[in-house]
């Protein structure tokens, strides 16, 4: 039996396998697929202090081995998010993270204070890195000592453990992740996506209403693999993965690359039920090269 | 309940200029879907599925119709697939188009371009519940126009195109002044004619079917998301929608 | 008829399309298919001081959309570049660039100047954002102040107009762009690879023997078109734009974002006639979106 | 001359596990094709084209055979085409296996796995021109084993497997003490077993088959180099080789 659970700070997760932040709304839609106790955890959508409508339409463009999307952080705010998506997931045997955003260090801190007053959920996901709203965002993600002062305040304000999303859009992603981790992190999530464009030909306009948008899926994944490769020869603390996982192969190239647990947004699109196929083949992929647990497998590429 | 089936393409039918007639057998899908309702397809090689109407729908014979038009790569490789072949769906998806069956009644229904397969398989369902139905359908040009047979199957038929080349020329709304009194009106087409449309018939009770860019197609990603009339709020048109009652967004 | 020609410093022009450094030798296997006097330019492959044997190999590797590559400037020195290769493109009615790469600044310098003696090119490119090579290369394109020097040295060691090739692998695109124009550069070359990474599940090892590689193709034509976009709207400089091109659809988005010409690279292994098939369509395409020349396309992207 | 055609399938064959035999009908390259050389074949949505040797070759029908194992997902890709399918190849390519027609002499092949497939179309041009031939084909078991009679018909045959499961047990070099007097050789295969035959018959005239990981396959992109002996110099292997005489390079 090949053993699947891995632990990490704040989640004893069943499995390595967690939908993205952003790709799987608050889990309702995907709960009539499968269920959700299947899943290591849930990362939820964004939470900002208040509700936020989001950027204009068009928000998602195709792209050769991607997509591009600038949806914006739309949420209805972290006090509804408890009120109402909070309860609901935690109706399922799964751990619940809480991305949270900000355009300020002072709302960081004021949406990851309100979760401590839940008991529901496991973690916090510290989204420094959002590439598609005017301020905050990726400010804090591009500049290693901003990056530190965020995680530093919301450490300090909240009682959960608190991953910080890492932006690929920079020059060194190794300062970046030491940088947060001297800062106190207790875990690194990466790669957010990687900003970039499309013109729409008879228009001349950009395909995507925002301009810009954030570039995920299949295309980004040499990108991930290499930075979570690089991050995780420079820092203690633990990585979850994420950037173009389809497949249960892929899960095992990320945890090779030193990821000990992956996320899986894009791909969700495409295969409402990816997840869950992913961890019915996990196990059979571990085996067929030679790993008898998830654990076992964390960063044992030879990359000499 | 939405299911993610592997549809099998029954047949191929080019309708008009780039337009493709494709019928389905899968017995889940047409089990359920309601008009109005969408189908998101796969093809081979692209991250985002294609959102497609179902343009009609046979429970006895578990077939399901989507006409379609090759607009970009997605829709020229679908157009490609050939009978036999199976196509990754994910449906029936949104809400249908409300219908009262409680009182028969005369039923515009006002299509532009692609927008008019929906409002067919919707034609055909009042019009088997009792209803009249009254159809305006807009084209660019004489080559585009499909399904003049089927609507007028259903009942009084206007076809309009912008250059006149069939039908009347001119716009959807220039003859509106032409048809019979109805009770209420249903649309689908591009959002200038929905626009104008809502406008002119402002205070009737009408129904529009809208369209987006979308990216799971079930409402989680928060990518096809259009304001309510009163700006407060919003609605996701895969789930909320497609189809909305007129005063209910802000187009 | 639909004008193709395009002026660029030290470059007039046929038609914007010019095969891209490194993907193309120095023309000889490719002369073979067609006439490379029907090219814009040619980009030689990178030459430094002595001869390289560049990388162990496997050197490439596919992912989705797109290809690793680690060469490690494999050449056979800028005086056999001259004595050899140089003389042999010079047969062709067509402008002639030189890739131009070093370990150290001095390098650049002694490379750049050995060109001064020959009057068969037309540009040079200072490739300063080779991430596949041990030292110089990248340092040089992601440090703002050391892409400076040695624009400024190279400038001043040269009697060419001198493109610098900018590394898309930093947080401030724009900034190196400004800080090369105000060394003096005559233009832009963007984008070069991004750093990436795939590790094969059997052996665990990287599928790059050099660990990692650079991420060319389709898979980071948004990243490039964004880069060029950005940077186009704060340069005065002109701009030579790559990444990931095929058609003469996708060298027109490059034109509305802010090229004025293109480099097409790892659509010549797919395709060994395809600079030659874009040359042939873009006037059509051109066309049919309205423009009767490359010089009038440049920039007119609708990005509000 | 190396040209861009697309090659049509004449027929697909399984011929051992995982193994494929594809014959394809085109003038051009079956007319140019020299045994040793090879094809670089683009399969669908993929970035690099994949180099495959040429296994048989046939002027008067304009027919070319090669014979692939599925690897990975693009020879996997190539495997689901059909007959009448069209393939984009690029061809002939590289140099080939020198071929001594002066004396009639003994030559011993030796193939590993699916290295064997260039010595077949070498071994039946060189008995044509009146040499003797002896083959040693080794394999992992015996699902893998292929092209026995073919090659039987050549002449002596020796054919081995890892595990014993067909014909002789152990790896090619195995068996080398057995053979027949011969002149020079020609191999192809795994880089383990061509060390291991170069090694052993070190001073022997003989020829070796390389492959690499490949980009462009012209000798453009300096992907496949490998050093020369004296490490000096470098050699291309998709250009200069893939055949090299085995005091040349250094594996
Ligand atoms: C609810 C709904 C129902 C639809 N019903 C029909 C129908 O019955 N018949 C029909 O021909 N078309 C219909 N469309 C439009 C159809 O989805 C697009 O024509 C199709 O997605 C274009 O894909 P492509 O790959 O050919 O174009 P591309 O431009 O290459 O597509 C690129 C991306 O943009 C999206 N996209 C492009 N155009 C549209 C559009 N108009 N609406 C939404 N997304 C778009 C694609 O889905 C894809 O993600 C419908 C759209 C929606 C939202
Ligand atoms: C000159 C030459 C002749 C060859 N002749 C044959 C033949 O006759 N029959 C046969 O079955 N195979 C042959 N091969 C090996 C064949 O090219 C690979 O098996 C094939 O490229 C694998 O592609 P894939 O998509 O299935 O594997 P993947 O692993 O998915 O391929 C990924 C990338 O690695 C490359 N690659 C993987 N394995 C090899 C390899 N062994 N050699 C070179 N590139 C590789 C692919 O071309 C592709 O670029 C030959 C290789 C060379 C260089
Ligand atoms: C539509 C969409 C919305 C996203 N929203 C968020 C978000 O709200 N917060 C966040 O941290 N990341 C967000 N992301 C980034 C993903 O969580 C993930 O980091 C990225 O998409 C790479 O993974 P993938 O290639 O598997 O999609 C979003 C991605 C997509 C495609
Ligand atoms: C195999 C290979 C070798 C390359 N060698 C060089 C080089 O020597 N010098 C250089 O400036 N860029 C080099 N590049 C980068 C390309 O010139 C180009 O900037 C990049 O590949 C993006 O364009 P593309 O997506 O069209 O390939 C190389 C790219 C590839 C794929
Ligand atoms: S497409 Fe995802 S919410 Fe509508
Ligand atoms: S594959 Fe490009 S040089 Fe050999």
């Amino acid at each position: 039996m090949t053993n699947l659970a891995i632990e990490l700070p704040g989640l004893a997760l069943k499995n390595p396998i967690i939908p993205a932040s952003g790709c799987f709304g608050f889990g309702r839609e995907f709960s009539q697929f499968y269920d959700l106790s299947k899943l290591g955890a849930v990362t939820m959508k964004a939470a900002t202090e208040n509700t936020r409508f989001g950027n204009p339409t068009p928000r998602v463009a195709e792209t050769t081995g991607g997509m591009l999307n600038a949806i914006g952080l739309q949420n209805p705010g972290v006090t509804k998010i408890i009120e109402t998506e909070v309860p609901f997931l935690a109706e399922f045997d799964t751990c619940i993270i809480a991305n949270i955003a900000g355009s300020s260090l002072e709302e960081y801190v004021r949406v990851a204070s309100t979760f401590n007053n839940t008991n529901q959920v496991h973690a916090l996901e510290l989204n420094i890195s959002c590439p598609n709203v005017k301020e905050g965002g990726i400010q804090f993600g591009t500049d290693p000592v901003m990056a530190a002062r965020v995680t530093e305040a919301v450490k300090k304000a909240s009682n959960l453990p608190v991953y910080v999303k890492l932006s690929p859009n920079v020059t060194d992603i190794v300062a970046m992740a030491k940088s947060v981790e001297s800062a106190g992190a207790d875990g690194l999530s990466m790669i957010n996506t990687i900003t970039g464009m499309q013109i729409h030909l008879p228009t001349r306009r950009p395909l995507i209403a925002n301009k810009t948008g954030g570039l995920s899926g299949p295309a980004i994944k040499p990108i991930a693999i290499r930075m979570i490769y690089e991050v995780s020869q420079q820092v203690d603390i633990p990585i979850i993965g994420m950037g173009g996982i389809q497949t249960a192969e892929d899960v095992l190239e990320f945890l090779l690359a030193g990821a000990s647990a992956v996320a899986i947004g894009t791909a969700n699109f495409q295969n409402p039920y990816i997840c869950s196929e992913i961890i019915d083949n996990l196990p059979i992929v571990l085996e067929s090269y030679g790993f008898s647990s998830v654990q076992e497998a964390v960063g044992k590429g030879i990359i000499a | 309940m939405i299911k993610r089936e592997k549809m099998q393409i029954l047949s191929k039918t080019v309708i008009a200029l780039d337009t493709i007639k494709m019928v389905f057998h899968n017995e889940s899908i047409s089990k359920y879907a309601i008009p109005g309702q969408f189908l998101h397809i796969q093809v081979e090689n692209h991250t985002l599925r294609r959102p497609i109407s179902i343009a009609n729908c046979d429970q006895d014979t578990g077939t399901i119709t989507i006409l379609f038009k090759i607009n970009g790569d997605g829709t020229k490789r679908l157009a490609a697939y050939e009978p036999g072949d199976l196509v990754d769906t994910l449906g029936p998806l949104g809400n249908g188009f409300p219908i009262d069956t409680d009182t028969p009644s005369t039923i515009l229904l006002v299509g532009g371009g692609i927008g008019v397969p929906p409002l067919y398989y919707l034609g055909k369902t009042l019009k088997e519940k009792g209803a009249t139905i009254i159809s305006i359908l807009g084209f660019q040009q004489k080559e585009h126009v499909f399904y003049e047979q089927e609507f007028s199957n259903l009942g009084e038929l206007y076809i309009v195109t912008d250059d006149g080349s069939y039908g009347h020329k001119g716009v959807v709304t220039d003859v509106l002044s032409k048809v019979s009194a109805y009770d209420s009106y249903y649309s689908c087409g591009p959002l200038p004619m929905l626009k104008a449309l809502t406008a002119k018939l402002e205070g009737k009770k009408g129904y529009i079917s809208l369209e987006e860019r979308m990216g799971c197609g079930i409402g989680a990603c928060f990518a096809c998301v259009l304001p309510t009339k009163d700006g407060n709020s919003y609605k996701k048109i895969c789930k909320d929608g497609p189809v909305f009652a007129s005063e209910e967004v802000r187009i």
